[in-house]
């Protein structure tokens, strides 16, 4: 599948950038950059950015292949709850052969590649997440 | 207008090297002479594009078949079979058509693994979910260890998982017709931690059938459609407990108490792509809180689930509602029920969406 | 029960660089508040799995736009969106839903044109017909040069392409809103002898929404759909003559006798992927036989048709429905008619499957 | 798009070779080896093969680049009937500078690539036609 470049420029903000969804109608928050209010569906919303930390809610290690990607298991991914009370489900990174992610974890965000096409096709760049050293 | 199943067939869930869309779709047909004597067709089918380069698959079945009759193609990922039963009940409902064919066909097998995966990962969501590598069972596996932070024991999804492979032995169509002890997951497959391949659903070829007709066969060969619902859940990043599957359960719970309905006593077809889903769901409606006993419910996926009939993606809707149907009115390969009621739950992906339906016999 | 067309909304068809599929859907409904008072949606689209990588898009849409109501997705290529109004038609006639939001969408301008034309091209049979080298385009030829060996003349096509540009200069949400000559055709690019850029539909970004109802709005600002009928083709390669459109003349041949209808008086909406469709079409139900004057009918593609208007393939039927609604019972754009009825027609690839619809005030 | 071999493979008969489905019940005839009459329905089909040779009812030529093959426009494209009075679809070959191919050229069936996923993939053949020199 060829990744589509203006598909992923629409959605660069939310990719980019941790942008919140605020509903100025029932009061709730939830990732990404969002017209409607996916709990209530109110339109009356506002979008403020993340600072970025949070901690982790559950994770898990993906050992299978299950795209064509240079990317290859295994990877972490996880739901991480940002300081901000809002969820977000992504990948894991930067974590050392002694480290260990788990719930709890103190975590920020980083910009890091997604996906490719090919050797010499444009390369997605996104948020994951990455332990923060507490020592 | 009522709606009632009137006939259906099945072809084994397996790897059909040998046949493509339109030869499941003849293949099932042919098994079920008076599924053509129809006034709509409604084909279900989730990957076509994907799969098999086709798009309006339902108009090329319709002409390989020689048929002049209405067609269209309903989808909705891990749904779809379920989607076009509802809308078929509809379409006789209406009064518009007296009897239509609801033929589920997936066609799955004719790529390596890992890009079959990536087909079938897109029924999430693809620029939030897929983009930043969130897979099927990675949801699964964040479910598992949810539950087993709540006091689920690991057994618990392996005895799932046994229970399916033992019902599917006596299942003629069935992918996987063979027993799995307690513990193969131990030297099962890790997909993501700590869901192995032994919680994971059978990924096969498949094609199933039904006639949903305005009017009951004369004889008792026949059930009605008394309900059919479906709900929109969450994305499950959002949810408070992503082991809430809240759409599905929501749906059950409504289809039980309106129905009078136990589900120790009733036939039930659960939707069990990956052991924690009907495990979460089964506890969310007050079951299994005790333990994890399986044989207190007497007609649970007696076909062997998604786990080991298997998972024709756009077609396990209809295979599904087939099993339930002839649950009812005659036998299921060797299994024969005494009960009036039975149901039927599908669900895509981590309960994104779901949908019931109660058949009466 | 009957079933109303009691609202609606589209958006321009356009090249929508900065909008996806979730974008459209919610540009529509904004402009259509009681759109979302439904209790179904049937979501139409062609192209989603290969366009943005999407599954089950209608759930997704869904928990997009905030709703847990019913949803599903419905394709049959080009006719994609007639096939979705034909099933609200029937969830509402069923009694089982009070209102059905159709919502077709569609987003095709995110791949070079090449990519584009090649997805676009699998309507057709990819096993006998895309593997062979055969695209849309190439029957739009064998079709046109068929008709010129009859004696149609090759003006006869442009002065349908002209007549198109000139009705969507007045039709606010039409893709391409200026004129073209008569010869325009000499200086267009071919895409397959004698078939050029001209004679084409103009591809875009769309999306359309329609309310269909159990019961009639109040005021007068509701139609009624009185038919719905879908009639397979023959592969055009089997085809006695490759420019006879059985499907599409039988369906409108019986629409127009059955209502007493006038295709000169009564407002339509023809399939024109490619100008010597309509024509042929024409043709065969006995109109244009002396020469090519469209000026005779009063009401015909008053939108601009696909050429104009323009063809966001799976939504594009949910348009045509949308503007005869708007005709029938306010104005379209600076357009307005005095007559009762209206007819859609809906067809995908050369007549492989086609869909009439008729709406009566 | 990736091509399947295997999806491939299971029509081979029919692209390799110019199989014709008869049906027993409406005594009409078809082109591809099929299962089910596509005029009647019926299933009382029997295949014959083709001798290969017919002529052109029609073609087009096609000007504009519709996919990612290798294959680019002008190509030309048409509807053969073959002496076995059956209609088929595809591409017209080695035809040369000076020649015409129009309606009534006498063609045979040959075998000429139709498509390859890449400089390494799988290069998928099947029948196409080809004027009949009468010099
Ligand atoms: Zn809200
Ligand atoms: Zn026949």
């Amino acid at each position: 599948m060829k990744l589509s470049p203006s598909q992923f420029w629409r959605i660069r903000e939310s990719q980019y950038r941790l942008i919140i969804t605020e509903c100025g109608s029932c009061g709730r928050k939830s990732v990404f950059k969002r017209s409607v209010c996916p709990f209530c569906g109110s339109s009356n919303v506002k979008h403020v950015e993340s600072e970025g930390f949070g901690k982790v809610l559950d994770v898990t290690k993906v050992m299978y292949r299950w795209n064509s990607s240079d990317e290859r298991p295994p990877l972490l991914v996880g739901v991480v709850e940002l300081d901000e009370g809002v969820r977000v489900v992504g990948e894991i990174v930067g974590v050392g052969d002694n480290e260990e992610v788990k719930e709890g974890t103190r975590v920020e965000a980083v910009l890091r590649r997604y996906a490719s096409d090919d050797p010499y096709g444009v390369i997605y760049y996104g948020i994951k997440f990455k332990p923060i050293k507490t020592a | 207008m009522g709606a009632y199943i009137v006939s259906g067939a099945v072809v084994k869930v397996d790897r059909h090297f040998e046949r493509g869309y339109r030869d499941l779709a003849y293949d099932v047909v042919k098994e079920c002479p008076d599924c053509l004597d129809v006034d709509y067709v409604v084909i279900s089918s989730a990957l076509p594009e994907l799969t098999a380069h086709q798009v309006d698959l339902s108009t090329h079945i319709a002409q390989w078949l020689g048929r002049r009759v209405p067609v269209v193609r309903v989808e909705s990922g891990e749904t779809s079979g379920l989607a076009a039963v509802d809308l078929a009940a509809s379409l006789v409902s209406s009064g518009r058509n007296r009897r239509v064919l609801v033929l589920g066909l997936e066609k799955v097998t004719d790529y390596p693994t890992y890009v079959t995966n990536y087909f079938y990962s897109l029924i999430l969501d693809y620029e939030f979910e897929v983009l930043r590598s969130v897979s099927p069972p990675a949801y699964a596996a964040l479910v598992m260890k949810e539950l087993m932070r709540g006091g689920v024991k690991r057994e618990c999804f392996s005895s799932w998982a046994v229970k399916m492979h033992e019902n599917a032995t006596s299942i003629p169509h069935a992918m996987l017709r063979f027993k799995i002890s307690y513990d193969s997951f131990k030297d099962s497959q890790v997909l993501a931690e700590p869901l192995t391949l032994h919680d994971s659903f059978a990924l096969g070829d498949g094609a199933a059938a039904l006639v949903v007709s305005s009017s009951p066969n004369t004889n008792a060969s026949s059930v009605e459609i008394v309900f059919s619902a479906t709900e929109v859940g969450l994305p499950a990043y959002l949810r408070e407990n992503i082991s809430d599957l809240t759409a599905s359960v929501k749906l059950l719970k409504l289809s039980l108490e309106r129905y009078g309905l136990d589900l120790k006593k009733v036939i039930t077809e659960l939707h069990d792509s990956y052991t924690p889903y009907p495990i979460a769901i089964l506890r969310s409606l007050g079951y299994l809180d005790g333990g994890c006993d399986l044989n207190e419910f007497e007609y649970l996926n007696t076909s062997g689930g998604l786990k080991a009939r298997g998972h024709p993606i756009g077609a396990t809707g209809v295979y599904q509602a087939y099993e339930v149907f002839k649950l009812l009115t005659d036998r299921l390969g060797s299994k024969t029920a005494s009960t009036d009621y039975g149901l039927v739950h599908s669900m895509s992906g981590p309960d994104n969406v779901s949908r019931v339906l109660i058949l009466k016999r």
